[in-house]
């Protein structure tokens, strides 16, 4: 049971990442592209998850963890150039 | 493993799974820019807890071991989400400001102005020994 | 002096002289002419005192082994010919160092110039001596350099040097020639010892590459004798300072080719095509070169063109191919060495004296300088071949040898060119001396020109003498040394030899005296034929030449010019067409073929992610010139790359891709920040196209490559040792990680420093970015969007305030456990950069900059130095470098804990990897707000 | 383990902990990074003799960085080639940075000194390496101090120079992991006496990926050591560079060189079955090529600079000329010529350097000038490091000819090489006199104003001169010198020795 | 101790993610936990000068309690919208929620908890920093939509650092 | 459908993406060329040591199936050692605009357009 469920979930976050790719290319504002690919880093831990789940392994949570601490930064940085065209100042 | 636990798993990864779509969905289907940022910021939080908490409840019950690591991805979303989403509406808000986004199908539409004498942060620059000035001392 | 040393001592001696000019270049020029004079001496003295023992057959030979891998050795030796050779340089180059006393102003470089005339003498001894045709190749390209030193020596004259560089590219050109033939010579005598070579010319002969090898060897030869075609050269020699032309340009150099001619006699000659080439070229020259002289008006060149055809009849008769030829060759050689030195030295003199070596402005000198006119009247006499002077009895011989001579089939051409150019050469020597010593004055100075003092007047005296004297007495002063020096030549006995001005009346006598009639008949009617002459377009080699040389270098250059443009799309357009057409090759002569091992199944998510690739990557190319679009786009590449990483086993990888992914966008976008905005295309559609083509065979190809690996089934290699080994032999169980930090911790080393030498090369890049034209454009620089006027937006601000300590944790939590599960020193590091930098990003630059503790500089260089001291460590245990040790603690409370020399290299890579990139970052970032300040300090 | 067995890694490690220690003390005392830089280069020239001094009982010496044994962990192999190249990395080194000290060029920029020690480390890790990967690093190493040193004292047009360079040897370097990605996926092995063995086991059908991994690396080490067509990068990056930069990269295009005389007898050679000797069809056009479009480029040139950079060219055209036959005799030929022409070239842009230093805004320009302080001294320099270049007696370039022509003789193709030395020679004879007359002899147009600048100080003169003796000792002590190379070629031809010396016993 | 512990919730925050991260309760995580989290807040402290006050007893266990809820149910919400209200039926506005909170950190958290729940985020502060822009998806009544935030969260919040 | 196929054709995207790029003109599209070339190569480099699933390289005793260790520490290397060139590369195509004012890889003014 468990087994399907994790593989219906992957489906369904992998749907999602498929979703979130089209807004990023479709936009129009870039507002929505940054929301988009904030959006695919959280799907992206969401899988990583539910791979280490699917390998009986939690090895991969680091990986998981790292992006939830830094995946943001990049968000960050995008809107900053927009707002302010330097990052750090 | 217990029924309970399976059962449990089951039904958390079938929900977190289902709200991280939606989340997804949102973001496609929602009219604008600020619509849009609402599916990521919640359903997705929601969405990613609960498959966490499947995968304690699954590593506990499956493989005897705690794993307390996800508790901690779920603390880092909840520290970094909001800000993504204030800073992603700030972009919003400053495009439209300087005209380089015109969404006739925004519902909101423009802000409203906080009081007379004073405007939103991403328009003025936060006076001195306000709050937002002094985070920075 | 024993004979053994000797012969280098004479070697040697011009050379020393040649380095001790230029040492003692300041002091005064007596001190140079008595070294250079003193040095010309005492190999002469050398050269007199074996002389005895040579004539009287006793080769002396000396013989040190140098590049015995190569064949090449000292080897010299002093035969006859050799001492022939050698006593004319030696002898004539003490006289023209007298000479050279009166005739350089005060002023010139007498140091450089003498030294530069015995590099010269030392080339040309060695040419003499050497006794391995390496060995003479050497010496052989060494005159040319010399001779290209003096040619330029008067530099700030555009003739000296554009006749310097022409015989350099000649003569050089020829002796290249040579040396192809001299190895050939060598490879098929089975030695490069010329006493061995003249041995076996039998085989040489016989060989299928005689013919290349005598041709190549000819080159060599012809050139440097300025032979035609290629003896233009020569006079354009003449802009150097006539010492040298009498040296260098009439002696001896150009004798060179003779002499080598003479040399290889044994080896070469005999054999049709020597004699048909070598024959036919050496009259040619000769009737040339003496007809161009007799309408010249320069001194010199008149002098040069008639050494051209001296020398061209001197190469006829050893072309032929007889015994009494060389005998002739050889005693011409002597004459014409006597004469034509005096005939420079003489023109040398006239030129210093009236100030002009044009003929037609020149008369009557006989009144004004009646000991220069006997000398000069002599030498050209000597020239003319007139008795009783050596020149008639050697020009006699010459013509006697023509005789028998045939080319072609004809038996009366050689004869009758021969005697052309007898009266031609007859008549330019008359016309020489005739018109400048008959007559009245023409010259208008007001000071009368006079015979000049000693130093220049001896030499020529001295050589006028010998010519006069070879005329008198030949036997007496040359019977022996032509004799002997035929011999060896020859290879034979001794020749009966009858040097002599009477003969009785042969063919030769009439012919001579034909000749001397013809060219007296010549010089009656010499003006209206000069003035035909001077209306012919006769062709000038140096405009040829140089016209030549140029259109070559312009055609060149321009060739150059479009292959080396300055573009890198080239360079790489160039680097992967190589690759691509390099692999191509190797799969169409080989195939490349994919294995049998079975693949793995992909799941859904997997194509899903892959689309996702896919499709990123198309849209960086679509929305290229839109950078910040493309980035974004990158972004998700590098998310998928750690999802790939994650789903095929490898954490550690999937750890630093996301880590790295976060500082390389940093990094973009603090330089996509200050990059001029909205670009327009620059590429064309066609060379868009071609560019796709290239890429998309290129992708194929690294794709079919990579499948080709993926389908092979594998093999064991040495990773399974790692395997084995990671926890036993290094202390961890992260098999990565002990491989990064223990199996392969030189890489790593090595790795850091990359990065460290990144940080401090883009520091060395940045910190001056603030100033000159750089700074100016910075502070000029606007962005082209609108800015929202908030610097620090505040929850941004506050959640970095907890965020460091947190990422800060997690980094040294990644840090620790690197050794046994996903981690290690450079994810660790990556981490508290980010954390760093997210402060940079919240807080800005100064207010984050005041608060950090250390610098980036300290942090690289405590980092190597650590990680180099850890791998040093080892080395105190007499354990090679880097090698590791662990051991397990037991304390009290904490229980087991692990200690390995690894992590203390670890912390060295972290160390490196923190100062790289916040050097990188925090420069970069820094660098606009620099720049303004430094604009303030000005201001 | 004795000390002096340790001494293999010191070429690697001294430079390694020269380079931040220099930096650090300049950090606080501006005077002692220089002379640690000093120091730390004279020790590493003693080590570099120690370790020649070493192989001359022609053993070959492995060490296992580490203490894991090959081919698990990475070996440094000390072998006659390798020492020669880490004395000819030294000597030159060594000059360099006397030459750098002298002329204050050291300070023109930042991290003159930790740059020029990495550099240093990467071309002594490349020459004793024996693993493939280490190789890469150690490229990496040499290259990332090379773009630093490139760009050393700047300038608009070094920095546009630099963009080129750099991205094209990323490229490269992309490659290279490619091609050793291939050899991995084939082999699962890096070392490369590892890589001998089982290269030579490959089946039948492993054969087209293995000559494509062989011609990727050749392409790589190609690209490296500037062999034509690939060599479009480095005239202008040279030229730009500071001339004393540009001295040391004299050896940058050598170590693919020596990449390649490293690789292809040891992997690719007899025993490699159909993959055997690979790249040599490929590589003799494209010497002669190079010999061409080297001397070409010293004809035409407009620059000192750009001309010394189409010496090097052409020199590893030459040189590659002899290393493509592949015999021991003209392998010999080739690292001797190889060696000669490492400082003919780096001398010749020495003497670039004292030339336009002292020319002042006439700088290396091909075309006349005033003249200027110790002109003469320079033009006698000039002359013989183009001698030297050339390979016209008596310097070593001539010795090297010589050896290339005599060992090439009646090798297929040996007319064409022959022909194109030969050819070549005049070519660059005739451009070095032009040059070199125009530039030293010919006199500046009248009223031309004179050049001004400080007074230079004729100890300039010492580095070139010291190169210069050299080459004249090469070619005095050639019959020392055709020993060693003849020894190391002997070494290269026979790699099962080498193959034994790193693993051991052989194949079971 | 001030000196020693400038930020003690931050350290018992440390201790506690070390102790999940590294997944077990030994004595040596316990006391190395202990260490880096004395010593982390005491480096990091240049970065963060201020200091807070805050509470951590009662009213702050309810606010997380409360907020933990309003996210669950803020899901179930959104995403009801998501699925099945039609966009010309999204009743989305902004909303200007004036503020008495004075610290950033406060602010920062009101913000934050706002982001996280009911079909609400936080979208900018005021210049002068006492109003909070805030985007809502469906609210049929602003003003109490207003007065719940200001009620629910805001409320708590100024106990919690009163 | 097998991961390999996937890992081959993403290679060959991306080598295509990137060598397209890094024949471009401008600097920042060279550099975005050299990253996607980059990703590719690591991802080749990777796939020669063979694709496995859910087998991380962590020592267990008695375990002998599990990803290659190898090549991931060799990739490592490499993401680092790109990591370092990108940022010079970057840094130094900047300060080559500063000096010139061209973004153009050869530095050429945009007037003078493309070769
Ligand atoms: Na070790
Ligand atoms: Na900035």
């Amino acid at each position: 049971m468990i087994a399907v469920a994790l593989h219906i979930a992957a489906g369904a976050v992998a749907l999602a990442l498929l979703l979130n790719g089209w807004r990023l290319l479709r936009g129009p504002a870039l507002g929505d592209r940054i929301v988009a690919l904030d959006t695919m880093v959280i799907n992206v831990i969401a899988l990583i998850v539910l791979v280490g789940m699917i390998g009986g392994d939690d090895i991969y949570f680091e990986a998981a963890l790292l992006l939830a601490m830094v995946g943001f930064v990049s968000t960050i940085a995008y809107c900053k150039f927009v707002l302010r065209g330097d990052i750090v100042e | 493993m217990t029924i309970l636990a399976d059962i449990a798993v089951t039904g958390l990864l079938l929900l977190g799974a289902s709200f991280v779509l939606i989340g997804s969905w949102g973001l496609v289907r929602l009219p604008s820019t600020m619509e849009r940022l609402h599916g990521p910021t919640k359903a997705t939080t929601l969405g990613l807890g609960a498959l966490l908490l499947a995968s304690v409840i699954y590593f506990r019950a499956e493989l005897g071991v705690w794993t307390a690591h996800e508790l901690l991805i779920a603390l880092f979303l909840f520290i970094t989400a909001p800000i993504s989403a204030n800073m992603i509406a700030k972009v919003h808000l400053h495009r439209l400001r300087v005209g380089a986004i015109h969404e006739p199908d925004s519902i909101a539409g423009a802000p409203p102005r906080p009081s007379e004498d004073s405007d939103w942060a991403t328009f003025e620059a936060p006076a001195r020994d306000t709050p937002a000035a002094t985070a920075n001392t | 002096m024993t004979v053994a040393a000797a012969l280098p001592a004479l070697t040697c001696l011009p050379f020393v002289a040649a380095v001790a000019l230029l040492g003692i270049r300041h002091a005064g020029r007596g001190a140079h002419l008595a070294l250079a004079g003193g040095a010309s001496a005492a190999g002469l003295a050398m050269l007199l005192y074996r002389a005895p023992a040579v004539l009287a057959g006793a080769t002396q030979t000396f013989r040190l082994t140098w590049i015995p891998k190569l064949g090449l050795d000292l080897s010299l030796w002093l035969d006859p010919l050799a001492l022939l050779f050698a006593g004319l340089i030696l002898g004539i180059g003490l006289l023209v160092v007298i000479y050279a006393a009166g005739y350089l102003a005060a002023g010139e470089a007498t140091a450089r110039f003498l030294s530069f005339l015995m590099l010269f003498q030392g080339a040309m001894i060695g040419i003499a001596l050497s006794n391995n045709v390496l060995l003479m190749l050497i010496f052989w390209e060494l005159t040319s350099v010399a001779s290209f030193l003096l040619i330029g020596f008067w530099r700030d004259r555009a003739d000296a040097r554009q006749g310097a560089r022409m015989a350099l590219t000649v003569t050089g050109g020829g002796g290249l020639a040579l040396i192809a033939g001299m190895v050939m010579l060598g490879k098929v005598a089975g030695s490069y010892e010329l006493a061995t070579i003249l041995t076996r010319g039998e085989i040489v002969r016989a060989s299928p590459l005689y013919p290349v090898i005598l041709v190549t060897i000819l080159l060599g030869a012809f050139t440097k004798s300025a032979q035609f075609p290629f003896h233009f050269w020569l006079p354009h020699a003449m802009a150097a300072p006539t010492p040298v032309s009498a040296y260098l340009h009439s002696a001896t150099m150009v004798k060179a080719g003779v002499f080598l001619l003479a040399r290889l006699w044994p080896v070469l000659a005999g054999t049709g095509l020597w004699v048909g080439i070598v024959t036919s070229v050496g009259l040619a020259t000769m009737v040339l070169g003496a007809a161009v002289a007799l309408f010249r008006h320069d001194l010199k060149a008149i002098l040069a063109y008639s050494t051209i055809s001296q020398l061209g009849l001197m190469v006829m008769l050893l072309g032929f191919g007889t015994n009494a030829a060389v005998v002739a060759a050889l005693f011409h050689l002597l004459n014409h060495a006597a004469f034509k030195a005096a005939l420079f030295m003489h023109a040398g003199i006239v030129d210093h004296e009236t100030g002009t070596r044009d003929h037609r402005r020149l008369g009557g000198l006989a009144a004004l300088m009646p000991l220069t006119a006997t000398l000069g009247v002599l030498a050209a006499a000597a020239m003319a071949g007139l008795p009783p002077l050596g020149g008639f009895i050697s020009k006699e011989m010459m013509l006697e040898q023509s005789t028998h001579a045939m080319l072609g089939g004809r038996t009366l051409l050689v004869p009758a060119l021969a005697t052309l150019a007898a009266s031609l050469s007859a008549a330019y020597s008359l016309r020489y001396a005739i018109a400048l010593h008959a007559g009245a004055r023409r010259t208008g100075e007001a000071a009368a020109p006079h015979d000049p003092g000693a130093a220049l007047l001896a030499p020529p005296a001295i050589l006028a003498a010998l010519a006069l004297g070879l005329g008198l007495a030949p036997m007496a002063l040359a019977g022996r040394l032509v004799a002997t020096a035929s011999a060896v030549v020859t290879g034979g006995a001794l020749p009966e030899l009858h040097l002599a001005l009477w003969h009785g009346v042969s063919a030769a006598l009439l012919m001579s005296v034909g000749a001397v009639a013809a060219a007296l008949a010549l010089l009656r009617c010499h003006r209206p034929v000069a003035a035909a002459v001077a209306r012919w377009p006769a062709p000038d080699a140096k405009r040829l030449f140089d016209a030549a040389m140029e259109a070559i270098v312009t055609a060149l250059r321009r060739a150059s010019t479009a292959l080396h443009v300055a573009a890198l799309q080239r360079y790489l357009l160039v680097l992967f067409a190589v690759a691509l057409l390099l692999g191509l090759d190797a799969a169409a002569r080989a195939g490349v073929l994919a294995g049998g091992a079975a693949t793995t199944p992909a799941s859904a998510v997997d194509v899903v992610a892959w689309a996702a690739l896919v499709i990123a990557t198309a849209a960086v190319i679509a929305v290229d010139r839109r950078r910040y679009l493309a980035l974004l786009f990158v972004s998700v590449i590098g998310l998928i790359m750690a999802l790939a990483f994650v789903r095929l086993s490898a954490p550690d990888l999937a750890l630093t891709q996301i880590a790295v992914e976060v500082v390389t966008i940093l990094l973009l976008l603090l330089a996509l920040h200050l990059l001029p905005g909205n670009p327009p295309r620059l590429s064309s559609v066609p060379r868009r196209l071609r560019d796709a083509a290239v890429a998309i065979a290129s992708g194929a190809g690294a794709g079919w490559l990579a499948w080709a690996v993926m389908t092979r089934p594998v093999r064991a290699g040495i990773s399974r040792y790692h395997w084995e080994n990671s926890y036993s032999g290094g202390g961890g169980t992260n098999v990565v990680n002990v491989i990064l930090v223990d199996f392969r911790a030189f890489d790593t080393l090595g790795e850091i420093i990359v990065l460290g030498i990144a940080g401090l090369a883009t520091f060395a890049l940045l910190e001056p970015a603030a100033r000159g034209v750089a700074g100016r454009r910075l502070r000029a620089w606007r962005s082209q969007d609108r800015h929202s006027p908030e610097r620090h937006p505040m929850m941004f601000v506050m959640a970095t305030r907890l965020l460091l300590p947190l990422a800060l944790l997690v980094g040294l939590y990644l840090f620790l456990r690197g050794h046994n599960q996903p981690g290690g020193g450079f994810v660790a590091a990556l981490v508290f950069s980010i954390a760093i930098l997210l402060q940079y990003l919240a807080s800005g630059f100064d207010w984050t900059d005041e608060r950090r503790r250390f610098g980036e500089h300290r942090l690289i260089g405590l980092g190597v130095l650590t990680a180099v001291a850890t791998g040093m460590g080892s080395l105190l245990f007499g354990a090679p470098f880097l090698s590791s040790s662990f051991g397990y603690a037991h304390l009290p409370l904490i229980g087991e804990v692990e200690l390995a020399t690894a992590m203390l290299f670890d912390l060295g890579v972290a160390l490196v990897v923190v100062g790289a990139v916040m050097m990188a970052l925090a420069q970069l970032s820094h660098v606009a707000q620099r720049a303004a300040r430094q604009a303030e300090e000005e201001a | 383990m004795t000390l002096l067995d340790h001494l293999l890694v010191a070429p690697v490690v001294v430079p390694a902990a020269t380079a931040p220690a220099a930096m650090l003390a300049a950090r606080r005392r501006p005077l002692a990074g220089p002379y640690l830089s000093l120091g730390g280069c004279i020790v590493g020239l003693v080590a570099a003799v120690l370790l020649f001094g070493r192989v001359q009982d022609d053993a070959i010496r492995a060490y296992a960085v580490g203490g894991w044994p090959a081919p698990f962990g990475i070996v440094l192999v000390l072998d006659r080639l390798a020492a020669a190249m880490l004395l000819l990395s030294a000597v030159l080194a060594t000059m360099v940075l006397v030459h750098a000290l002298v002329t204050g060029a050291d300070r023109r920029g930042w991290h003159f000194h930790p740059l020029f020690h990495f550099q240093l480390m990467g071309l002594n890790g490349a020459f004793l390496t024996g693993d493939l990967f280490n190789l890469f690093v150690f490229f990496e190493v040499l290259l990332i101090a090379s773009y630093g040193l490139m760009l050393h004292g700047q300038g608009a047009l070094r920095l546009k120079a630099g963009v080129a360079y750099v991205v094209v040897n990323i490229v490269g370097s992309a490659l290279f992991l490619v091609a050793m990605g291939l050899l991995y996926g084939l082999t699962a092995t890096l070392n490369m006496a590892d890589l001998a063995r089982r290269v030579a086991a490959l089946g039948s059908a492993d054969q087209g990926l293995l000559r494509v991994a062989a011609l990727l690396l050749m392409t790589v080490f190609a690209l490296k050591a500037a062999v034509v067509p690939l060599h479009l990068w480095l005239p202008r990056t040279y030229a730009a560079a500071m001339p004393l930069v540009a001295a040391l990269f004299a050896i940058m295009t050598k170590v693919g060189v020596y990449a390649m005389i490293r690789v292809v007898p040891l992997i690719l050679g007899e025993r490699a079955g159909a993959a055997a000797w690979v790249p040599a069809p490929y590589l003799l056009p494209a010497a002669i090529l190079g010999a061409v479009v080297g001397f070409v480029g010293v004809l035409v040139a407009r620059g000192l600079r750009e001309q010394a950079a189409f010496a090097l060219i052409a020199s590893t055209g030459t040189l590659l000329m002899a290393v493509a036959r592949w015999s021991e005799a003209t392998l010999a030929a080739g690292i001797y010529y190889m060696v000669q022409a490492t400082l003919a070239g780096a001398a010749l842009f020495l003497v670039a350097d004292v030339t336009l230093r002292r020319r002042g805004s006439y700088g290396d320009a091909l075309a006349s000038s005033p003249r200027f302080a110790g002109q003469d001294a320079a033009a006698l320099l000039y002359l013989t490091a183009a001698i030297a270049c050339v390979g016209l007696p008596p310097l070593a370039g001539f010795v090297g000819k010589l050896l290339i022509l005599e060992s090439s003789f009646m090798l297929p193709g040996w007319q064409a090489i022959w022909a194109t030395i030969l050819a070549t020679t005049l070519l660059g004879v005739v451009g070095f006199a032009r040059a070199g007359s125009t530039l030293f002899w010919k006199a500046a147009p009248e009223g031309t104003s004179p050049i001004s600048g400080p007074p230079r100080a004729r100890r300039e003169f010492a580095a070139p001169v010291v190169l210069l003796v050299l080459l004249a000792a090469m070619s005095v002590g050639a019959g020392w010198v055709t020993t060693q190379t003849r020894g190391a070629a002997r070494q290269l031809m026979a790699p099962e020795r080498y193959v034994a010396a790193v693993l051991g016993a052989p194949a079971r | 101790m001030r000196w020693l512990l400038p930020h003690p919730a931050l350290s018992a925050m440390l201790l506690i993610v070390w102790l999940l991260l590294a997944n077990s309760l030994t004595v040596g995580g316990l006391l190395l936990g202990a260490v880096l989290a004395l010593v982390l807040p005491k480096f990091t402290q240049p970065f963060w000068p201020a200091r807070p006050r805050m509470r951590f007893g009662r009213t702050f266990v309810a606010y997380l309690a409360i907020v933990l809820w309003d996210v669950v149910v803020a899901n179930f919400q959104v995403a009801w919208l998501i699925l099945f209200r039609r966009n010309r039926d999204l009743r989305s506005r902004w909303l200007v929620v004036p503020i008495d909170l004075a610290t950033p950190e406060a602010i920062t958290i009101l913000a934050g908890t706002i982001s996280l729940t009911p079909g609400t985020v936080s979208a900018d502060v005021s210049a002068d920093g006492r109003h909070l822009l805030v985007h809502a998806l469906d609210v049929g009544d602003p003003a109490a939509e207003v007065t719940r935030i200001k009620t629910r969260y805001e409320a708590r919040l100024r106990r919690v650092f009163a | 459908m097998s991961l390999e196929f996937l890992v081959a054709s993403a290679v060959a995207v991306l080598v295509a993406g990137g060598v397209y790029l890094a024949l471009r003109g401008r600097t920042f599209q060279v550099v975005l060329g050299l990253t996607l070339l980059s990703y590719a190569v690591n991802l080749f480099l990777f796939a020669t040591g063979r694709l496995i699933v859910d087998r991380p390289p962590l020592f267990v005793e008695g375990v002998t199936e599990h990803a290659d260790p190898l090549p991931q520490a060799l990739v490592l290397t490499a993401i680092v050692i790109t990591f370092g060139m990108t940022a010079l590369t970057v840094i130094l195509s900047l300060r080559s605009f500063l000096e010139s004012g061209s973004d153009q890889v050869d530095g050429r003014a945009d007037d003078e357009g493309a070769a």
